[in-house]
């Protein structure tokens, strides 16, 4: 091997020289092969993990941080809750159906691989814009794919986003979280244990799928890639389905000692992660891996990302108990080594040694990048006085909501199957979705979160304001926040303006989570998202977990209760508004180049504090926060959600309708007296804004605001639909 | 012009469709079969005036839409109408 | 009373099942693995919903070839009463206990979400006779493959027969009512003996009153009280 | 032995995916395409003595499992190893 051949496998030439330091002598191709995966961006985060450092990880309720396959939290009653989010960004640009499913497929393995049953998916997608000939291809592949996986499997999919920005034209984002339910004594770690345990195989056969697949997702995009079509990874829910419940089964037999999924890497990163983990070594004969082609080479096998296949360290005295559970369940399970003394990785294929190499370097040096960032820019600040539009704020809504932006997301999430499991309580259409711990009353509220056009304006306030919406999403329905997970999506991160983004983000992000007490349990990095010299809109992704005592007491959003009163919480009148990166100053054509809205943390977690108190005191019988669109979109929602009509009384103007202030929440009253009360007490400014209407005959009800338009719902309700069918359908 | 186009998965891309087959024919006696693969087989009439342009189009119609290039290779034949 | 519920590897609504049915009867059903060849006595046998064998092949093909298949076609031989739900359904249909075929939605694409179903006038049958004709049910679907058909002549006798048991029908859900294409909008049929039904809709999703709905409950309930009377 | 069997639905039996996939050809411009069925093609290796016993083999599977004869047709065809 040479240096030609490292820089092939995507090394630098210090890189490429500190593995010759470490080996005393030149690398095979096998061994250049396993520290090319282990060092790539994918398995190591070289660029990111300076930063990644920074983030808020602990609390009394985290009972696993970042680090393992996923991450852990109780939720009291014995119970824990383990959950990740993951990006199959590039795989699902090259084979939209097949990239997101895998990318479905491989979330629920760090999760089971924990002990955890899957109780529910969501994911966050990332498309180009409509007009794009690409979009119709991409979302209908993804789309399917995520639902091919999760419906077949039988985890239901219960939320997520979707966005459409032509910075995604080449380059869309597919991330995907799942989230768990084990007992809270009963979770599962890789580190391997016990020199001389036998290292054991199980799942689906090795092929050559998708060989170098963790360097791929580490390298940008160019026409020339789509071109090369490499062999693409597919996925199999049937036995992905079989897998989890033999792994469960096994769990339940205490017969694991240690387990891990092959993801990213394969066999490779599973093997050196035990050992790494457990300060031990492992030896593997490869002539022992179940494979379905013929003539693999331990390059090959090592490197090889096929579907549905584990990794586990199990009590020899088991065996046959462990064997007995995969025959059950028809699936291949095969002793290929060992666990060692030795601190290294050896293999032998074909009766000789193959690799041999000392594990530490594979993980301790990888390298650690401090790569330059720019200082973030402050932009203007765009004044309300200075925004100006010939069309009346009736016009606007309908624009808006008939949007790429607003529009509904229901052609999307009906093709994934919301119900299975028995346990949701509200899946997608709403703020969070809330999946009941089975078996008991306990609600565990989901929402996945960015804004990218206020991460580019702004990255620090941009990644502050992820981590808020999600946790408002989460406290309007009643629920507290508990935990975070993320999933970094950026450009290229040798550019000093890309990095600074990823640097600005994180900031913002750990402050946010520190401020509202939801440390960061888990998370994924995936850089080099650009196509041609052109890097993606930066999409930091939140992925929130929170519960709540009993579900039945969990709210909607949708408008109920006709004569009740609407309320603004979070604000004390309608004087001004923020429009900077607001989707209506981007529809009059004020660019993302002003600054977004600031995120009061204090602000946010107060506020976020009194709707759960108002929810748990019957105070409001449905909130929704305020986000994309501001005041009067988030009221029509309601509206259009709950087939009610509202009285407004705030004033038509483009700040008060649309500008996109945060910390804030609509509210319907049960009793005003009341929640005005309670509001003076927590000190949280309410202003009221109207009352719930009747709906007409055709189910839906109008939109009536002082000194403008009536606005028919059922027409709103009908744009509001077209949008995503119509792309769709290209 | 009647044209068949025969879609298969390409080599070395996995078939778990097949593989479940597979088993299931075994499990019910069949022990005898290996290797299924499990393609499509697409039939439609195209009307051209001959079958170089009739074979040039159905080529057309997989690249864009019949198949799945990134995964599955194709094959057309082409029958004259009597 | 005694129920089984069948489990095939991929079966993913099996513990639904099992739940939905417990508590109406308060005591877990037999649950049966595909390899056993045996069915205890039971007096209704489900044969819950998911993806069988992956769906590869066709839905519900391979899970028709599976051992304990044997068992529950000698169980509705001997008169028994089956229930096929979604992928069940698929599979009564695969062991041609059931007339017709299901075919990919209209749509071509998965599609979950809530229907309105409309309980007809039938031959005598444990699934509909404590159910009043003309009543309606909110019941969700969650299937690719549920667009019934089958011959003119069979629809004509299903009809004739009074075999037709649920159809879609308008309701406040959004879209069309008939979600999926079913000729004469066929949500549900049942067998000339009215012992076996297949439908597409899963009841056992909509039996938990504190997760919002319980009209699959009063369905599998009728269902239970009248096998057992 | 290596056997591909064609399974196509009978006709008069409603095609969904065919229908549709007509309609995306036309809506892209393929004018030409009518009457688009999709069947499948299955390929599989059948250790057996000689043809006849391959071919009756696979026929067995065929109305066993792999075709689904109330709406299915099916068509087998042998080639004898090299
Ligand atoms: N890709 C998706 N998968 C599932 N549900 C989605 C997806 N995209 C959007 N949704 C759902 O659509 C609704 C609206 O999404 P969004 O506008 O992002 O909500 P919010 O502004 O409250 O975060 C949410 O209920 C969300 O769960
Ligand atoms: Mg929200």
């Amino acid at each position: 091997m040479t240096f030609d051949d490292a820089a092939s496998m995507g090394l630098s030439h210090d890189e490429w020289e500190l593995i010759l330091t470490r080996l005393e002598r030149v690398p095979n191709q096998c061994e250049l092969g396993i520290f090319s995966s282990m060092w790539s961006e994918h398995c190591s985060y070289k660029s990111s993990k300076k930063w990644l450092k920074t983030l808020p990880t602990e609390a009394e309720h985290v009972i696993q941080g970042p680090g393992e396959n996923a991450g852990v939290i109780d939720i009291g009653d014995g119970k824990a809750i383990i959950f990740k989010i993951e990006s199959h960004n590039h795989p699902s640009f090259i084979e939209p159906y097949q990239g997101a499913a895998t990318g479905v497929g491989g979330i629920l393995r760090d999760v089971f691989t924990m002990g955890a049953r899957p109780i529910a998916l969501l994911n966050a997608l990332r498309f180009g814009e409509a007009t794009n000939e690409k979009t119709a291809h991409l979302i209908n592949g993804v789309v399917a794919g995520i639902g091919g996986y999760g419906n077949c499997i039988g985890i239901p999919t219960v939320g997520g986003e979707t966005n459409f920005h032509k910075s995604y034209n080449g380059n869309i984002l597919v991330n995907a979280m799942a989230v768990g339910l084990a007992d809270n004594d009963k979770i599962f770690y890789s580190a391997a244990t016990g020199a001389g345990n036998p290292v054991i195989y199980v799942g689906a056969k090795t092929g050559r799928d998708g060989i170098h697949g963790a360097t791929m997702a580490s390298a940008e995009f160019s026409e020339e890639t789509e071109s090369k079509r490499p062999t693409v990874q597919v996925g199999d829910p049937f036995t992905g389905k079989l897998l989890m419940e033999a792994c469960l089964e096994l769990m339940a037999a205490n017969a694991v000692l240690s387990i891990q999924d092959m993801g990213a890497a394969g066999l490779t990163s599973s093997s050196v992660e035990m050992a790494s983990k457990g300060g031990l070594g492992m030896e593997m004969d490869l002539d022992l891996v179940p494979v379905r082609e013929d003539g693999m080479s331990a390059y090959e096998i090592m490197l090889s990302e096929s579907q549905e296949r584990m990794l586990m360290v199990i009590d020899p005295a088991q065996t046959e108990t462990a064997r007995a559970i995969f025959e059950k369940w028809d699936l291949d399970f095969m002793p290929i080594g060992a666990v060692t003394e030795t601190g290294r990785l050896v293999l032998k294929k074909d009766g000789v040694i193959a690799c041999d190499i000392p594990i530490d370097p594979l993980v301790d040096d990888a390298p650690e990048y401090d790569r330059p960032h720019d200082a973030i820019k402050p932009l203007p600040v765009l004044s309300a006085r200075d925004v100006s539009s010939d069309k009346s704020v009736t016009s606007l809504l309908v624009e808006l909501m008939g949007g790429a932006d607003l529009a509904s997301r229901r052609w999307i999430y009906e093709q994934y199957d919301s119900d299975v499991m028995a346990d949701t309580f509200a899946a997608s259409g709403g703020d969070a979705a809330m999946v009941r711990v089975h078996g008991s009353q306990k609600g565990v509220a989901l929402s996945t979160d960015c804004t990218p056009r206020y991460v580019y304006a702004d990255a620090f306030e941009g990644g502050k304001q992820a981590v808020a919406e999600s946790y408002r999403n989460v406290c309007a329905t009643g629920a507290t926040a508990l935990a975070v997970t993320n999933n970094l999506n950026f450009g290229n991160p040798e550019r000093p303006e890309i990095m600074a983004q990823i640097v600005g983000s994180v900031k913002g992000m750990g402050e946010a989570c520190t401020a509202l007490g939801t440390p960061v349990v888990s998370g994924n990095v995936s850089l080099y998202n650009e196509t041609d010299g052109e890097a993606i809109y930066p999409c930091p992704v939140i992925g929130m977990v929170g519960t709540i005592d009993d579900v039945k007491t969990a709210i909607g959003a949708g408008l109920t209760g006709t004569g009740k009163s609407l309320y603004v919480v979070g604000q004390a009148d309608d004087n001004d508004g923020w429009l900077g990166a607001s989707l209506v100053a981007a529809s009059l054509g004020y660019g993302d180049d002003y600054a977004p809205p600031p995120v009061d943390l204090a602000a946010e977690k107060a506020h976020g504090e009194f709707i759960i108190q108002a929810v748990a005191g019957k105070h409001i019988l449905a909130a929704h926060d305020i986000s994309d669109g501001g005041l009067l979109v988030a009221v029509a929602e309601m509206a259009l959600k709950g087939r009610q009509g509202a009285d407004l009384s705030i004033q038509p103007s483009l700040a008060a309708c649309f500008g996109e202030g945060q910390a804030r929440y609509v509210v319907v009253a049960d009793d005003d007296t009341a929640l005005e009360a309670a509001a003076g007490a927590a000190c949280v400014p309410v202003m009221k804004i109207g009352t719930v209407t009747e709906a007409g005959s055709d189910g839906f009800g109008e939109l009536k605001l002082s000194g403008a338009d009536t606005i028919s719902l059922s027409e709103l309700f009908a744009l509001n639909e077209a949008f995503v069918p119509r792309i769709a359908t290209a | 012009m009647k044209v068949t186009v025969n879609i298969s998965l390409k080599e070395g891309v996995l078939d778990p469709q097949g593989r479940a087959v597979e088993r299931s024919l075994a499990s019910i006696g069949f022990t005898e079969a290996s290797n299924v693969r499990i393609g499509k087989q697409i039939t439609l009439d195209v009307d051209a005036e001959d079958t170089a342009r009739a074979h040039q189009r159905a080529a057309r119609m997989c690249e864009q839409i019949l198949a799945n290039t990134v995964i599955e290779d194709y094959e057309i034949t082409i029958e004259e109408d009597q | 009373m005694r129920v089984a519920v069948v489990i095939f590897p991929g079966s993913n609504c099996d513990r639904d099942m099992m739940v939905a049915i417990e508590r109406i009867t308060g005591r877990r059903p037999q649950m049966v693995w595909h390899k056993e060849t045996g069915l205890d006595a039971a007096d209704l046998v489900i044969v819950p919903g998911g993806f069988s064998f992956g769906d590869y092949l066709r839905c519900g093909a391979l899970a028709a070839r599976s051992p304990i298949m044997e068992a529950v076609l000698d169980h509705a031989s001997r008169g028994g009463a089956i229930l096929g739900v979604c992928n069940g359904f698929q599979i009564l249909l695969e062991t041609g206990l059931l007339p017709g075929t299901l075919v990919k939605n209209k749509g071509l694409k998965f599609i979950c979400r809530s229907t309105n179903l409309q309980v007809q006038e039938t031959i005598s049958s444990p699934f509909t006779s404590g159910l009043e004709a003309g009543s309606q049910l909110a019941i969700p679907v969650a299937h690719n493959e549920g667009n019934y058909f089958a011959d003119e002549d069979t629809l004509a006798s299903l009809r004739d027969n009074g075999q037709i048991a649920l159809t879609y029908v308008n309701g406040p859900a959004f879209g069309p009512s008939n979600p999926n294409g079913s000729a004469h909008d066929i949500a549900g049929i049942l067998s000339p003996n009215g012992r076996i039904m297949g439908m597409m809709p899963h009841p056992e999703r909509a039996a938990d009153p504190d997760i919002g709905n319980s009209d699959g409950l009063i369905f599998l309930k009728n269902a239970v009280e009248m096998v057992a009377a």
